[in-house]
C-alpha cells in the first residue's frame, strides 16, 4: 500500500494508529473526538465487527454520520440498544463486558496512571481540567485502555502526576493488594512521536514504535521518566493513501475533528 | 457491518445440552411473566441433575424441575403459585423430605434482585433497608451487615448471585442476540448479566432492522446473551405480553396434580418426557385451547397499534 | 343503607372491610386474592383515585377485570407505568413512595410482626410457607400495613411467632435503636372476629372493632395473648347491600376469589 | 377513574417560583440529551441565588447558570462541553475565584450516578468498584470505604444526593404527571426519584390514553412528579429525540462566548433576562434555524412508525 503524506502529529496520523490497536477486539467504549475517528475508520478497515458501547447508554451503535457526542443522535437512530445508564455503568462496564476502553488525558505516567483533573495546586489549580467523567470506572473495569496524547514532553509525560484521577492497577495495589482491578489498565499510550505500550499488568509503559524521522532517543528525551525501550522496537507503519482518504473524504466530511 | 457477526441462533435442545451441565447453578427467570417453561422442560427432558435452582418466585416451572428430580437446591424468595396455591412438590421435600431433601436458602424479594444486581455489576454485595429485626438473617448466614461509613446504623446486605446459567424468555430477539421485552420485566435484565452463560428463548427472531428501529426495547444487548433460541408459546401456561395470556386453567390445574407425586410423574411422562418439543406440546395443548388465549393475534409491538390510534 | 347478610367470617366481609381501610389513601401496595377484591371495592367506593401499585413494577393500574396474579396482563394493559423491578423495589418502595401495603400471613404478633416462612421446627417444619415475598420490604418501608387474616385464633394470633419473616418496628428497634424503619408497620389487622388496630409505631395491636355477633370476650379468648381493647371499641359496620352486589356481580363475576 | 385526580401541570415560571428556592440543592439532569435548558433559563430569569447544582455534566446550561450568578456550589463528575470544549465561566471561577470563587464537590460519573440511586433508594451509601489508588478520595471525603462482610477488600461508597429539586426534560407526559422518555434516558429516573420535588418540562402533553397505551416508556410515574410543565423546545440547543435534533453550532458558538465573560452576560441579557419565555426564545432563534434542526417533524413516537413498516 502506498503511504500518506501526513505528519506524524496529524489526526489523520494518530487516529489511524489508534484504529488499528482495534483489530480483534470486540466491544470498545469510545469517547468523542480523536476516538470517534479512530472507531469509524477501524470499523471501515482492521474492523467491521467492533461494537461501539457509549457511557451514555448505547450498545452497537451504527452511526450513519459523524457523532458530535456520545450522547449525539446519530448514535442512537439504528442502534442494537440503548440502556439505562444504571446498565451501562453496572452491568456493562462494571460486570466486565467492555474489551477496550479509549480514553484521553492531560497527563500519563509511567505505569497508565491518566490526570484529567487540574494542572498544579489541588486548591488553587493552574489548569482546571474536565475531571473524572467515565475514565476513572473505564480504567480499572475495561479489558485493557488505549490513550491518545496529542503532546509528547515532560509535562503530558511527567515523573509524577499533578493529580491521579484513574489510577493504573499499581496504584490500586498499592493502596490496598487485594483491591486489584479487573482490567490491564494503559496497555497502549499513542502520542505524536512513538507509540508506548505496557505489556505487563503492573509493569511500567516502554517504547515499542517510533514514528518515521523519530528517533528513539527523542522519545526518551521527550518523557518525563527514563522510559524503558522494548527489545523489538520498531518503526510506527504510517497511514495508508487510503486511511486518510476515508478519514477525509468520507468519515470527517465536515472536517469536524480533522483541521 | 454486522455482516460479519455470528449468528447465535440455535436450537432449544442444542441450547441446553450445550450450555446446562449436570451440578450448574441456573436461574430460570421471568417474573409472572415471560417464564422460560419449554426451556425448563428441555432441562427436565435432557435429564440434567443436581442442579442448584434461582428464581424470585419459584412457581409451577420449578415445581415441575423439582418433581422431575433435576434439582438439589433452591434459592429463592417466594415458594407459592400466587393465586394457585402451594407447590406441593417443594412442600413434600421441605417437609417430609420426600422423596428426598431439598436445601433451601432463602430470601426476600428484593433480597434475591440485590443479589442478581451484585452479580451483574460485579459487586461484593449489595446493600437493602430489609431484615432489621428479622429471622431470616439467622436462617441464611449470607445476609450480613456492613456498618455506615457515613455514621448511620449498620445496614444489612446480600452477596453477589452469580448462575452459571440464566435462561430467559422474550417476544423477540435478532439473530445476533440483542433481545427485546416489554410488560413486566422482573429480574430478567440483572439474572442475566449476572449470569455467565444466558440462554433467551423467543416468540420470535426478527430481522435486526425490526429491533433497531426502537433500541429502547432491549433489555439484554447482543454481546450479553450467548444463545437465542426461537420458540413459539415458550412462555405457556405463562404469557407473553402481546402474544398470548396467561392460561389461568392450567394454573388452577396444577394444584390437585402437585398435591399427588404419582400425578407429577404422569403428568411429566404425558407433557415433557413423551413430546419432542414445545411445538408438540403446543399440539397436544389443541388449538382451541391455544387460540383462546389469543395466541397467533398479536401485532407484534405492543403499543405501535394502539399509539399510531391514539396519536392520531 | 341496607346491610348485607353475610357472615363476618364471610369472604365478602372481610373483603369491604379491608376496602374501608383505603378511604383517604393514595398509594397502595396491592398482593393478589382478598386484597385484589378490596381494592377493586375500595375504587368503586370509598377511593376511586387510589393508586395502585404492584411489585411486578406496575404503578397506576386500571385493570378491566379480575387480576389472577400480581403480573397479570389485565394489570399491565393500561397501566400507566410498567417499571423495572429495580426501580419499583428500590424508589418506589424502599425510597418511600408506598402508603399502604396489603398483606396476609399465616402469624400475626402483637406488635404486627408476620410470619410467612413456617410453622413448627425451623430445620423440619410442619408446614413450609411461601416465604418472605415482598413483605420484608413492605413491612419496613410502607406507610402502614394492612393484615387480613382468614383465622382468629392463638394459632393465627400467637404470643410468639414460629418464626418473624417481617418484623415490626418494635422488633427493628431492639436490633438495633438507630434501624428504626420509616415505615408503622402493621397498622391493622382484620380478622372473621375483630378489626385490631395499633396506632402507635411502637405500640400493640388493640381490638377496634368487633364483627356484629362477637364479643370483646371471644375475641380475647380468641388471641394468644392478652390483647388490649381500645377505649372506643364498636360494631364494625357490615358490608351494605351494594358492597356485596358489587363484590359479586362486578368485581369477581367468576367467583375466583368468592365461593 | 381518574377523573378526580388533580392535574399537575402549570406553566414554568409558575413551577419554578413554586418550588426552587435560593440556597436550595437542585439537580438539573439530561446526559447530552433533553437538557433541561429552558428550566434552567427561567431560574436565571427569576434570578434564584446561592444553589448548590448537581449533574453529571455540568455542560452550558450550568455555565449559563454559574454566569448568571445564581449558584455557589456544584456538585459533578465531568465539566466540559464535550466536542465543543471547555466551560470558561467554571474555569475562571476554580482557576481565579473570578469574579468569585465557586465550590466544587467531584466525582467520577458512575460515582455521582450511585448518588443519585442512593438518594432515589433510601439507602445510606452506593458501593462502586471505582477510586483504588485513585487521588479523587483525598480530594472528596464523601468518598469512603466499607469492609465487605463476606471477607473480600475493602469498597469505596458514595452517599445518598437528595436534591431539593429535580429538574428534568422528556418527550411527552399526561396531565397527572406520567412522564415518558425515550432515546438516552441519563441519570434522570434515579435523580427524580432522589429528589424531594420534581419538575419536569415536556416537548408535549398527551392525553392519559397515549401513556397509558405503552407503559413501558413511562419512566416517571405520576406520583414521582410534583410539576408538569409544556415547553416545546425545552431542551435547545440540546435534543429531544424524535423532536429535534442537537444544534451542534450553537455548542461550537458558546466557546468564544464563554470565553469572555462580558459576553457572557451580554448572551444572558439577550436570550434569557431580555425575552419572556421559550416562545420567544424561539421566535428570536428564527423559524428557519429552528425548523433545519427537525423541529415539527416529529411523529411523536420512536420506533411506532419504523416499526410498522418493519414489520409489515
Amino acid at each position: 500500500m502506498n503511504h500518506a503524506d501526513v505528519a506524524p502529529n496529524s489526526t489523520e496520523f494518530l487516529a489511524t494508529v489508534a484504529a488499528r490497536q482495534l483489530a480483534g477486539k470486540r466491544r470498545v467504549f469510545a469517547g468523542v473526538g480523536l476516538p470517534t475517528l479512530a472507531v469509524d475508520l477501524a470499523m471501515r478497515t482492521v474492523n467491521p465487527s467492533v461494537e461501539l458501547v457509549y457511557e451514555s447508554g448505547i450498545c452497537g451503535a451504527h452511526p450513519d454520520g459523524l457523532a458530535e457526542g456520545i450522547a449525539d443522535s446519530v448514535l442512537v437512530t439504528g442502534a442494537e440498544a440503548v440502556l439505562s445508564m444504571h446498565a451501562l455503568f453496572g452491568y456493562v462496564l462494571q460486570g466486565g463486558n467492555v474489551d477496550v476502553g479509549f480514553l484521553g488525558a492531560a497527563q500519563v505516567d509511567r505505569w497508565g496512571s491518566l490526570n484529567t483533573t487540574l494542572i498544579g495546586d489541588w486548591a488553587k489549580p493552574t489548569v482546571r481540567l474536565p475531571g473524572a467523567g467515565g475514565a476513572a470506572e473505564i480504567v480499572p473495569n475495561a479489558g485493557e485502555c488505549i490513550v491518545v496524547l496529542r503532546r509528547h514532553d515532560p509535562g503530558a509525560l511527567p515523573a509524577k502526576l499533578d493529580f491521579c484521577t484513574s489510577p493504573s492497577p499499581v496504584r490500586a495495589r498499592e493502596e490496598d493488594p487485594r483491591m486489584e482491578p479487573p482490567g490491564h489498565g494503559v496497555s497502549t499510550v499513542i502520542t505524536p512521536l512513538a507509540v508506548l505500550r505496557r505489556p505487563d499488568k503492573f509493569g511500567e509503559l516502554e517504547v515499542s514504535e517510533v514514528h518515521p524521522g523519530v528517533t528513539v532517543d527523542q522519545v526518551r528525551a521527550a518523557t518525563g521518566w527514563d522510559i524503558a525501550i522494548a527489545d523489538d522496537v520498531c518503526v510506527t507503519e504510517p497511514p495508508t493513501v487510503e486511511d486518510v482518504r476515508l478519514l477525509r473524504d468520507e468519515i470527517d466530511t465536515v472536517r469536524l475533528y480533522l483541521r | 457491518m454486522t455482516a460479519t457477526q455470528a449468528t447465535k441462533v440455535m436450537d432449544l435442545s442444542t441450547a441446553i445440552a450445550t450450555h446446562v451441565e449436570d451440578g450448574m447453578t441456573v436461574a430460570l427467570e421471568g417474573f409472572g411473566h415471560l417464564i422460560p417453561f419449554a426451556a425448563a422442560h428441555e432441562i427436565i427432558r435432557q435429564g440434567r441433575r443436581d442442579l442448584t435452582v434461582c428464581r424470585m418466585t419459584p412457581d409451577i416451572m420449578y415445581d415441575q424441575l423439582i418433581g422431575a428430580g433435576c434439582v438439589s437446591k433452591l434459592v429463592a424468595s417466594f415458594f407459592a403459585s400466587g393465586s394457585a396455591g402451594s407447590l406441593h412438590e417443594v412442600r413434600r421435600r421441605v417437609e417430609r423430605a420426600d422423596p428426598e431433601p431439598l436445601e433451601i436458602e432463602e430470601y426476600s424479594h428484593y433480597g434475591m434482585l440485590c443479589r442478581y444486581e451484585a452479580g451483574a455489576a460485579n459487586l461484593p454485595f449489595f446493600p437493602l433497608r430489609s431484615y432489621a429485626g428479622s429471622d431470616l438473617p439467622k436462617l441464611n448466614p449470607n445476609i450480613r451487615k456492613v456498618e455506615d461509613p457515613f455514621g448511620g446504623p449498620d445496614i444489612y446486605v446480600v452477596p453477589p448471585l452469580k448462575p452459571d446459567v440464566t435462561i430467559v424468555h422474550a417476544q423477540r430477539a435478532d439473530r445476533l442476540g440483542n433481545v427485546q421485552m416489554w410488560g413486566i420485566t422482573g429480574a430478567q435484565q440483572e439474572a442475566a448479566y449476572a449470569g455467565k452463560r444466558v440462554i433467551a428463548t423467543v416468540e420470535e427472531i426478527v430481522d435486526e432492522h425490526v429491533v433497531r428501529s426502537d433500541p429502547n426495547r432491549t433489555l439484554l444487548p447482543a454481546h450479553a446473551v450467548d444463545a437465542v433460541v426461537e420458540v413459539a408459546g415458550g412462555a405457556h401456561p405463562s404469557y407473553t405480553h402481546d402474544h398470548y395470556v396467561r392460561d389461568n386453567d392450567f394454573y388452577r390445574e396444577w394444584e390437585p396434580i402437585s398435591k399427588d407425586r404419582e400425578a407429577v410423574l404422569a403428568w411429566l411422562d404425558a407433557w415433557v418426557h413423551g413430546l419432542p418439543d414445545r411445538a408438540a406440546y403446543l399440539a397436544k395443548l389443541g388449538h382451541e385451547r391455544w387460540s383462546a388465549l389469543g395466541a397467533g393475534t398479536s401485532t407484534g409491538a405492543t403499543g405501535a397499534t394502539d399509539l399510531e390510534a391514539a396519536t392520531a
